[in-house]
C-alpha cells in the first residue's frame, strides 16, 4: 500500500499529462466550436504546468523505483522532465496564434503534444528497456503525424515521411542492439543489465561491443549527428516551423536522457569502448554540420546544420565520462533548448509578401531598418549559439570544454575551438544580412499572439542566464 | 542425422530469408506484401519451434491479418503504375551486397556457434506445465503496467494522427442537420418568382 | 539439433537483408515500409530465441510491445503515404526529393 | 567618493552616454548625441586623471583589488565582475579616455554630414566602455568580456559605412580573424580554469610558479609544458588583436572605417589590448622562456615586416596602419624580452603620436574629399598648415627623433633588446634597428608625397582645398603637446625609476630575464638619454632612411634632368654624388621597393591574406559544397549513410577485438 501511494505521487505528472490530452480530445467533441481551441490551450498548459508542480512535490520523495524496477524516477529524470514540461509548455503558447495562420487542426496538435510529452516523460523515467522503447515510441510518433499536419504542402509530407522511415529504421536498429545485448545479458532491467555486462564480458566482448554500437545509432538518430543526421535539414526544412521547434527541442532531450541513462548508467563498464565511438561520431558531425551550415541560403537549414554541431558539442560533454561532463552536457541541453526555442519563435514571426514563411536568410535583408527589437533578438540568439559572451550559450560552452580539458585529448579541445571559429562565421553572417544589408522588400510581421511576449522573455532568458547561471547550473548538475 | 526439428527449421528459415528477398527483389508491391505475409508465415512456425506460441499467434493474427491487409489494401488503393526503367538495382547494389555480407560476417562471428552453441546456452527446454501465455500474462499486468498502459497511448496516438491526417472534413459527408431542418421556414426554403403568364392563343 | 545460434544468425541475416532493402530500394516507398516491419521481425526473433533459452519471460513482454507500437507506426506511416501520394500523384522513392542541398 | 565608486564612474559614464545616446539616436539631434557621449567620455577621463594621480603620484604602489558582484559560482569556482586598479590600470585609462575624448570631439567636425551621426558616437562610447572593462577587470573573464567587446564595436564601427561593400566585408575579415585569435584565447583562459580552478589575476598568479613542472599532451606524443602551452594561446588571442603577423591582415582591411575610429580603435587603444594583456600576464610569462622567445621573435618579425609593406602604400591611411602594426610589433618585441614597462610606455607614447598622424591624415582626407590616394597630394603644405605643422611632429615622434615622444620610448626597445640573452635576441635586434631605417623611410615618404612637391591633385580638388575647422584642429593641437614632450616627461618614472609607476609589483620579471636593471646603469637624466642618441644605431638609421626618403622624393624628380646636364669627366665631385643618387634609385630604391612589393604581393596579399584567410575560407566553402551535394535528398542515400557509418563501427570494434591494426 505504501508503495503504491509513492507509485501515485512520483507518477502524478505523467498521470496528469495523460488525463489531459483526454480531456482536450473530449473537448474537441463535447465544448461549441468557438471554445475548442483556446480550452485546449488552457488544459495543455494546466497539464504542463500541474505536472511541474507535482513533479517537484513528487522529487520530495526522493529517488524511487517503481514496479519491479521498470520505471525509476531520480534527479535525472526529473530535471529531464521539468525541462521537458517547460519546453512544451513554451511550443504551445508559440503555437497558438501560428496553427490557426497555417490552418493546421489545433485540437489534435495539443492532443498529440500531450501524449508525446508523456512518451518522453515515461522515456527519461525508464528503468527497463521495455518502458524505454515504449516511451520512445509514444514521444516520437506524435511528431511524424503533427509535421504531417499541413496535409496540402508537399513539403511538410515529404518532410515527415522522411523523418517516418529514417526514425522507423533508427528504432529497428536500437531495437536490434537492445536485443544483442539481451542476448548476451538475459535481462532487460537497467540495474540488471548493468550488473550484467561485467560478468558476460569474459564470453561475449564483441557481442556487447556491436550492442554498442547498434544502440549509439539509434540514439544518434534521435541526437541528428553522424552518421543519422541526413534526415534532420530536409526536416528542419520541410516541416512547419513549429514542428521544427519541436523536433529540435523535445527529441533532443529524450537523446540526451536515453545516451545517459544507457551509456552511463547501463553500460559503465564499456566505457572503454564507447568513449571512442563518441569520439568518433562527434569529430565527424562537428565537421559536417559546422562546415555545411556555411553554404546554407536557407534559414531554417542553417540551424539544422548548426543543431548537429551543437548537438556534437553536447556530446563532448558526454564523451568525457566524467560527472563534470554529463553537468555540462545537461547545462548545454537546457540552453540550446532555451536558445532554440526563440530562435524558431522568431522565424514563426515572419512571412514573405506572398504570405509564405520567411524562411531564406535573404528575405531577412535590412532587418534591423523595420523590425529594430526583432533583429536584436536574432543577434541575442545567433551570438549565443555562437558562444559568445555574455549570452548563455558562452557559458553553455564554457562548461563543456573546461569540462573536456580535464579529461582531454587536447587536441580535440583544438579541433572543437577551431570549428566554432568556422560556425561564428556563419551565425554572424546571418546577423550580418539583419543589420548591414539592404532590405529588398519588407517582411511582414505575424503576432504570435501569447507567444509574443514569451518570445521577449525567452531572448531575454538567454541574456539573463548568461549573466546569472549560477542556479540552473546547481540544478541541472548531476 | 538429420531429424525432424531441424529440418522443419532449415526449410523454414530457408522459406524465410527467400520470401525476405521477395520483398525486396519482386518487381511489384502486391507481390512483395505477399512475400511479407509468406516471412510472416515462416516465423510463426519458427516461433512455434520455440514454444512461443502465444507470440506466435499474435504475430499471425496483428500481422497477417491486421497490418497487412492494411499494407495490401493501400497498395491497392495507390495502384501505382511503376517505371519498368526504375525498376534496376541501383548502381551500387554490388557494393551495399560487400557492406551487408560483411555485417553478417561480423554478426556471426559474434552470434553463432562459437558464442551460442548448444554447450553454452543448452537445448530448449520447458517442463510439462509450461504454459507460454500464462507465463506472459502473469507479468504482463503487474511489472509491466505501466509500459502498456502507454502502449495505450500509442494506439490512442496512432487512431488521433491516422484521423487528423486522412480524414478530409465534414464537407464530403451528408449529414441530417436536424436543428437546420426544424428551422426551416417558408421564407428562406420558398422563392415565388413571378412569372409571365402562359401563352394561352395556342387552342 | 537446432540451437540458439541458429535462431540468431537467422535473425542476424534477416536484419541485413531488410536494411538493404530500405538502402537499394529506389521504386516503391511502400516496400521500404516493409522493409522496417521485416526488420522488426528479425528483433523479434531475437527476442523470442533468447527469451526461450534462458528462461526469462520479458524477451516475449518486449516483443508483445514490439508488435504493437509497430502495428500502430505502420497506421501512422501509410497515412502519411496516403497524404503523400494526393499531394504529387507518386510514390516513387527517387521523386521525393523536393527538400535537399 | 571612494576610489571605487570613482572607478566605477569612469567605467559607466561612458556607457551610460552610449546607452542614452543609442536609444534616443532616433529623436535626438546630433547636437544632444555629441553632447551627452562626450560629456560622458569627459567625465570618465577626469575620474581617470583623479585616479592616475591616487595611484601613481599620491599614493605610488596602490592597488585595489575588489569585487564589484558574482556572475556566477557553482561548485568551486567563482566567476566575478571585478576591478583592479593599480599603476598599470591607471596609465592605460588615461591614455583611453584622453585618446577617446579628443576623437569624440574630433568627429563632430569629421562626421558633420554623415546621417549615422548620433549612432557613431553611441558606438564610440560604447567601444570606450568596453576598452575600460578590459583594461580594469581584475579576472580574465571580466577581460574576455571587454576583449569581445571591443572586437564587436570594432567590427560595427568598421562596417559602419555598411552600404560601402568593401566595409562591409573588412568588417568580417575583421571580425574573423580575430575570433581566431580569440579562440587561442579561450584555451588559454580555459586551461587556467582547468588547471589552476581559478579566472582571478591575482590568484592565478600566485599559483602559477605550480603550474611549471606540468606539461601536457598536445597531440599524441607530442609533450608540453604548460605554461609555455597556455602562455602561447594567450599570445595568440594577443596576436589576434594586436595585428601581430601572421594574424594582422584584418588591419588594413579595417581601415575602410570611417578615420577617427582607425586612429582611437586601430592605432591608439584596442590593437594595443594584446600588448597590454601581455604585460599584465607577465606572471606567466616570464615562466615560460619559449612563449617569451615567440613573442620577442614575432614581434620584431613584424616590425620589420610591416614596415616594408608600408613603404608601398599609396592610401594615407594605409601606410599609417602598416606603421602601426610595425609600431606595435616593437611593443611586442619589449614584452618579449621582459621589458613589459618598455612596451607599455611605447603603448603610451605611440598612443598619441599615432592617434595624431590618423586624425591629421583624417584632416588631410576632408581636405582632399575622401580621396586618400597619396599619388594625388603634394605640397599641402601651402593650403594645409597646421595639419602639417601636427603631421609633422606626429612624424618626427614615430620616427624617433630625440626629442620626441616616440624616440624614449622605442630607442630603449632597441636597446633592451640587445641587451637581452633569449634565443634569437640578435636577430630581433638587427630587425628593429632595420626597422628604425624603414620607419623613418616610410613616414617621410608620406609626409614629402603629400605636403611637399608637386600639387598632382586635380584642379576641382585644388580650388576647394582648405584647412579644416576648429573643432578639428583642436584635438589635433591637444595630441600634437603629448606627441612632442610626454616621452620626456615619462621617461622616468616609467622605465628608468626604481620607485617608478610600474615598479611596484604590476609587473613581474624574474632576474634572469632582467634587462631593466642594467638599462636602469645607463640612465642619467632625461637629456642624457638625448645627448647620447648618437651612440645609437637607431638614430643613425632613422637620419638614413629620412636621407634617402627626401632624395627619393624631394630631389629626385629633378634627377633625370640634371644628369643630362652633366659632364662626366669635369664634375667628378658631382658625378660621384649623382652616381650615389643612381645607385641609391636604381638599386637601393629598387630593391627596397621590389622587396617591399614582393612582400606585399607575395606574403601579405598572396600568403597570409590570400592562402590562409580566404584560402582556408575558400577551403571551407568548397567542402561545404561537396557536403551539400552529398545531401541529394533521396532517402536511400541517407539509409545507405546509416549502413555505411554501421558497418565501419562494427568494423572497427571487430578488429579491436581480435587486436587487428
Amino acid at each position: 500500500m505504501g508503495t503504491f501511494l509513492i507509485a501515485n505521487k512520483v507518477l502524478l505528472p505523467e498521470m496528469l499529462v495523460f488525463l489531459m490530452s483526454l480531456l482536450t480530445l473530449m473537448a474537441g467533441v463535447f465544448l461549441p466550436t468557438r471554445m475548442r481551441e483556446s480550452s485546449a490551450l488552457v488544459f495543455a498548459q494546466t497539464a504542463l504546468w500541474g505536472a511541474i508542480a507535482l513533479a517537484f512535490w513528487g522529487m520530495l520523495a526522493g529517488t524511487v523505483t517503481l514496479f519491479s524496477g521498470t520505471v525509476v524516477v531520480d534527479h535525472l529524470a526529473f530535471t529531464l522532465k521539468v525541462l521537458s514540461y517547460v519546453t512544451a509548455s513554451g511550443v504551445c503558447f508559440y503555437a497558438h496564434a501560428y496553427l490557426k495562420a497555417m490552418k493546421m487542426p489545433v485540437l489534435e496538435f495539443y492532443v498529440l503534444t500531450l501524449l508525446s510529452v508523456l512518451g518522453l516523460s515515461a522515456l527519461l523515467s525508464a528503468n527497463h528497456f521495455i518502458t524505454l522503447f515504449v516511451g520512445l515510441e509514444l514521444m516520437s510518433m506524435p511528431l511524424y503525424a503533427m509535421i504531417a499536419l499541413r496535409r496540402h504542402r508537399s513539403d511538410c509530407l515529404e518532410a515527415a515521411l522522411k523523418y517516418f522511415v529514417i526514425g522507423a529504421m533508427a528504432t529497428g536498429i536500437l531495437l536490434y542492439g537492445i536485443a544483442l545485448l539481451y542476448g548476451a545479458t538475459h535481462t532487460l532491467g537497467f540495474p540488471d543489465v548493468a550488473n550484467a555486462i561485467p560478468v558476460a564480458m569474459h564470453g561475449h566482448h564483441l557481442l556487447m561491443s556491436f550492442a554498442l554500437v547498434f544502440i549509439t545509432i539509434g540514439i544518434a538518430f534521435k541526437l541528428g549527428i553522424v552518421p543519422c543526421h541526413m534526415w534532420l535539414p530536409d526536416v528542419y526544412e520541410g516541416a512547419p516551423t513549429i514542428m521544427t521547434m519541436m523536433v529540435a527541442t523535445l527529441a533532443k532531450i529524450a537523446a540526451l536522457g536515453m545516451l545517459l541513462r544507457l551509456l552511463v548508467s547501463v553500460m559503465p563498464a564499456l566505457f572503454a569502448e564507447w568513449q571512442p565511438l563518441l569520439m568518433v561520431l562527434v569529430v565527424l558531425s562537428l565537421f559536417v554540420g559546422n562546415v555545411t551550415a556555411v553554404k546554407q541560403a536557407n534559414l531554417k537549414r542553417l540551424l539544422a546544420y548548426s543543431s548537429i554541431a551543437q548537438l556534437s558539442y553536447l556530446l563532448l560533454g558526454v564523451f568525457t565520462g566524467t560527472t563534470a561532463g554529463y553537468s555540462a552536457a545537461m547545462f548545454y541541453l537546457a540552453t540550446y533548448v532555451l536558445t532554440t526555442l526563440a530562435a524558431f519563435a522568431l522565424i514563426m514571426c515572419f512571412r514573405r509578401e506572398d504570405g509564405e514563411e520567411a524562411v531564406d536568410i535573404a528575405d531577412y535583408a535590412g532587418l534591423f531598418q523595420h523590425h529594430p527589437w526583432h533583429a536584436v533578438m536574432f543577434a541575442i540568439v545567433m551570438f549565443s549559439l555562437a558562444g559568445m559572451p555574455p549570452f548563455v550559450g558562452f557559458i553553455a560552452k564554457l562548461q563543456i570544454f573546461q569540462a573536456l580539458l580535464q579529461t582531454g585529448p587536447f587536441w580535440l579541445v583544438i579541433y572543437a575551438l577551431l570549428l566554432t571559429v568556422v560556425a561564428a562565421y556563419y551565425y554572424i553572417a546571418v546577423v550580418k544580412v539583419m543589420f548591414f544589408d539592404e532590405s529588398q522588400t519588407p517582411l511582414r510581421k505575424v503576432s504570435l499572439g501569447l507567444g509574443n511576449g514569451l518570445l521577449t522573455l525567452n531572448a531575454l532568458g538567454v541574456v539573463m542566464l548568461g549573466v546569472q547561471p549560477s542556479g540552473l547550473l546547481t540544478w541541472l548538475s548531476l | 542425422m538429420i531429424d525432424v526439428q531441424t529440418l522443419t527449421f532449415f526449410a523454414f528459415s530457408g522459406l524465410l530469408l527467400l520470401s525476405a528477398g521477395g520483398v525486396v527483389f519482386s518487381r511489384h508491391a502486391v507481390s512483395s506484401v505477399m512475400f511479407l505475409i509468406l516471412c510472416f508465415l515462416c516465423s510463426t512456425v519458427l516461433w512455434l519451434m520455440l514454444h512461443a506460441e502465444f507470440l506466435g499467434l499474435a504475430l499471425l493474427f496483428v500481422y497477417v491479418g491486421a497490418v497487412m491487409t492494411l499494407f495490401l489494401f493501400v497498395v491497392m488503393m495507390l495502384n501505382v503504375k511503376i517505371d519498368a526503367t526504375k525498376a534496376r538495382l541501383l548502381k551500387y547494389f554490388p557494393f551495399v551486397l560487400v557492406l551487408g555480407g560483411g555485417l553478417v560476417t561480423m554478426l556471426w562471428l559474434a552470434l553463432g556457434p562459437d558464442a551460442f552453441s548448444i554447450k553454452k546456452t543448452g537445448v530448449l527446454a520447458f517442463s510439462e506445465h509450461y504454459n507460454n501465455t500464462r507465463a506472459i500474462g502473469e507479468v504482463m499486468y503487474t511489472q509491466f503496467v505501466i509500459p502498456l498502459e502507454l502502449t495505450a497511448g500509442i494506439l490512442l496516438v496512432a487512431m488521433v494522427a491516422a484521423i487528423a491526417l486522412t480524414f478530409r472534413g465534414s464537407q464530403q459527408r451528408r449529414v441530417q442537420d436536424t436543428p437546420k431542418q426544424l428551422m426551416a421556414s417558408k421564407a428562406n426554403n420558398l422563392r415565388i418568382v413571378s412569372m409571365a403568364s402562359e401563352h394561352e392563343g395556342g387552342e | 539439433m537446432i540451437g540458439l545460434a541458429h535462431y540468431l544468425v537467422l535473425s542476424s541475416m534477416l536484419f541485413v537483408i531488410s536494411f538493404i532493402g530500405i538502402v537499394i530500394n529506389r521504386r516503391h516507398l511502400i516496400v521500404m515500409l516493409m522493409c522496417v516491419e521485416m526488420m522488426l521481425l528479425a528483433v523479434n526473433m531475437h527476442f523470442v530465441a533468447v527469451s526461450q533459452y534462458f528462461h526469462d519471460i520479458s524477451g516475449q513482454i518486449f516483443v508483445f510491445f514490439i508488435l504493437a507500437v509497430a502495428a500502430a507506426e505502420s497506421a501512422i506511416g501509410l497515412a502519411i503515404l496516403v497524404l503523400l501520394y494526393r499531394c504529387r500523384q507518386t510514390i516513387d522513392v527517387e521523386s521525393i526529393d523536393q527538400l535537399k542541398g | 567618493m571612494g576610489i571605487h565608486e570613482i572607478t566605477l564612474l569612469t567605467i559607466f559614464a561612458p556607457l551610460l552616454g552610449a546607452i542614452v545616446t543609442g536609444l534616443a539616436c532616433r529623436v535626438w539631434s546630433n547636437q544632444a548625441a555629441h553632447s551627452m557621449t562626450i560629456g560622458g567620455v569627459a567625465v570618465g577621463l577626469m575620474s581617470a586623471l583623479y585616479l592616475a594621480h591616487w595611484t601613481l603620484i599620491a599614493h605610488p604602489g596602490f592597488s585595489d583589488n575588489w569585487t564589484l558582484y558574482t556572475w556566477a559560482s557553482y561548485g568551486s569556482s567563482h566567476f566575478d565582475v571585478g576591478f583592479l586598479l593599480d599603476g598599470l590600470s591607471a596609465i592605460m585609462l588615461v591614455v583611453v579616455t584622453f585618446v577617446s575624448l579628443l576623437v569624440h570631439i574630433y568627429s563632430i567636425g569629421y562626421m558633420e554630414e554623415d546621417p549615422g551621426y548620433p549612432r557613431f558616437f553611441a558606438y564610440m562610447s560604447l567601444f570606450t566602455f568596453a576598452m575600460l572593462c578590459l583594461v580594469l577587470g581584475n579576472n580574465f573573464l571580466v577581460l574576455f568580456f571587454g576583449w569581445e567587446g571591443v572586437g564587436l564595436v570594432s567590427y560595427l564601427l568598421i562596417g559602419f559605412w555598411f552600404k560601402k561593400d568593401s566595409a562591409a566585408e573588412g568588417s568580417l575579415k575583421a571580425f574573423l580573424v580575430n575570433r581566431v585569435g580569440d579562440f587561442g584565447f579561450l584555451i588559454g583562459i580555459a586551461l587556467l580554469l582547468s588547471y589552476v580552478g581559478s579566472l582571478d589575476y591575482a590568484e592565478v598568479f600566485t599559483k602559477a610558479p605550480a603550474l611549471a613542472n606540468l606539461t601536457i599532451s598536445v597531440i599524441p606524443g607530442v609533450v608540453w609544458s604548460l605554461p609555455t602551452l597556455i602562455c602561447l594561446m594567450l599570445f595568440i588571442g594577443a596576436m589576434g588583436k594586436s595585428a601581430q603577423v601572421p594574424l594582422h591582415v584584418w588591419l588594413p582591411e579595417s581601415m575602410e572605417g570611417p578615420t577617427p575610429i582607425s586612429a582611437l580603435i586601430h592605432a591608439a587603444t584596442m590593437v594595443t589590448a594584446g600588448v597590454y594583456m601581455v604585460a599584465r600576464m607577465s606572471p606567466l610569462f616570464e615562466l615560460s622562456d619559449v612563449a617569451l622567445t615567440t613573442v620577442m621573435l614575432i614581434g620584431s618579425t613584424g616590425a620589420l615586416m610591416m614596415g616594408l609593406v608600408g613603404i608601398v602604400q599609396h592610401d594615407i591611411k594605409r601606410v599609417i596602419a602598416y606603421s602601426t602594426m610595425s609600431q606595435l610589433g616593437y611593443m611586442m618585441a619589449a614584452n618579449g624580452v621582459s621589458a613589459y614597462a618598455l612596451g607599455i610606455f611605447h603603448l603610451t607614447t605611440h598612443a598619441f603620436f599615432k592617434a595624431l598622424l590618423f586624425l591629421a591624415a583624417g584632416s588631410v582626407i576632408m581636405g582632399m574629399h575622401h580621396d586618400q590616394d597619396l599619388r594625388h597630394m603634394g605640397n599641402l603644405k601651402k593650403y594645409m598648415p597646421w595639419t602639417y605643422a601636427v603631421f609633422l611632429i606626429g612624424t618626427l615622434a614615430l620616427v624617433a627623433l630625440p626629442p620626441f615622444a616616440g624616440y624614449f620610448s622605442k630607442d630603449a626597445i632597441i636597446e633592451a633588446v640587445f641587451l637581452s640573452t633569449l634565443p634569437g635576441a640578435k636577430y630581433a635586434y638587427v630587425c628593429l634597428v632595420l626597422g628604425a631605417f624603414v620607419t623613418s623611410f616610410y613616414s617621410f615618404r608620406a609626409l614629402f608625397l603629400a605636403f611637399h612637391g608637386k600639387e598632382r591633385m586635380s584642379t576641382h580638388q585644388r580650388d576647394s582645398l582648405h584647412e579644416s575647422p576648429w573643432v578639428v584642429r583642436v584635438p589635433l593641437l591637444l595630441l600634437a603637446l603629448p606627441s612632442v614632450i610626454i616621452g620626456a616627461v615619462l621617461v622616468e618614472p616609467m622605465v628608468y625609476s626604481h620607485a617608478g609607476f610600474l615598479s611596484h609589483g604590476e609587473i613581474t620579471v624574474l632576474p634572469n630575464h632582467d634587462v631593466m636593471t642594467t638599462l636602469h646603469h645607463h640612465f642619467d637624466g632625461v637629456w642624457h638619454l638625448v645627448e647620447i642618441a648618437p651612440q645609437g644605431p637607431a638614430f643613425w638609421a632613422t637620419l638614413l632612411g629620412l636621407g634617402f626618403a627626401w632624395i627619393a622624393y624631394i630631389k629626385a624628380p629633378a634627377l633625370p634632368n640634371q644628369l643630362a646636364a652633366s659632364c662626366k669627366v669635369c664634375y667628378q665631385v658631382l658625378v660621384q654624388k649623382f652616381g650615389f643618387d643612381w645607385f641609391y634609385q636604381e638599386v637601393i630604391v629598387k630593391f627596397a621597393d621590389s622587396t617591399s612589393q614582393v612582400l606585399y604581393k607575395r606574403l601579405d596579399m598572396g600568403l597570409i591574406d590570400g592562402g590562409i584567410v580566404n584560402g582556408s575560407g575558400r577551403m571551407v566553402a568548397y567542402v561545404a559544397g561537396l557536403m551539400r551535394r552529398l545531401q541529394t535528398g533521396y532517402l536511400y542515400h541517407y539509409a545507405l549513410i546509416m549502413l555505411l557509418g554501421l558497418v565501419a563501427m562494427v568494423t572497427w570494434f571487430m578488429l579491436r577485438h581480435y587486436h587487428i591494426g
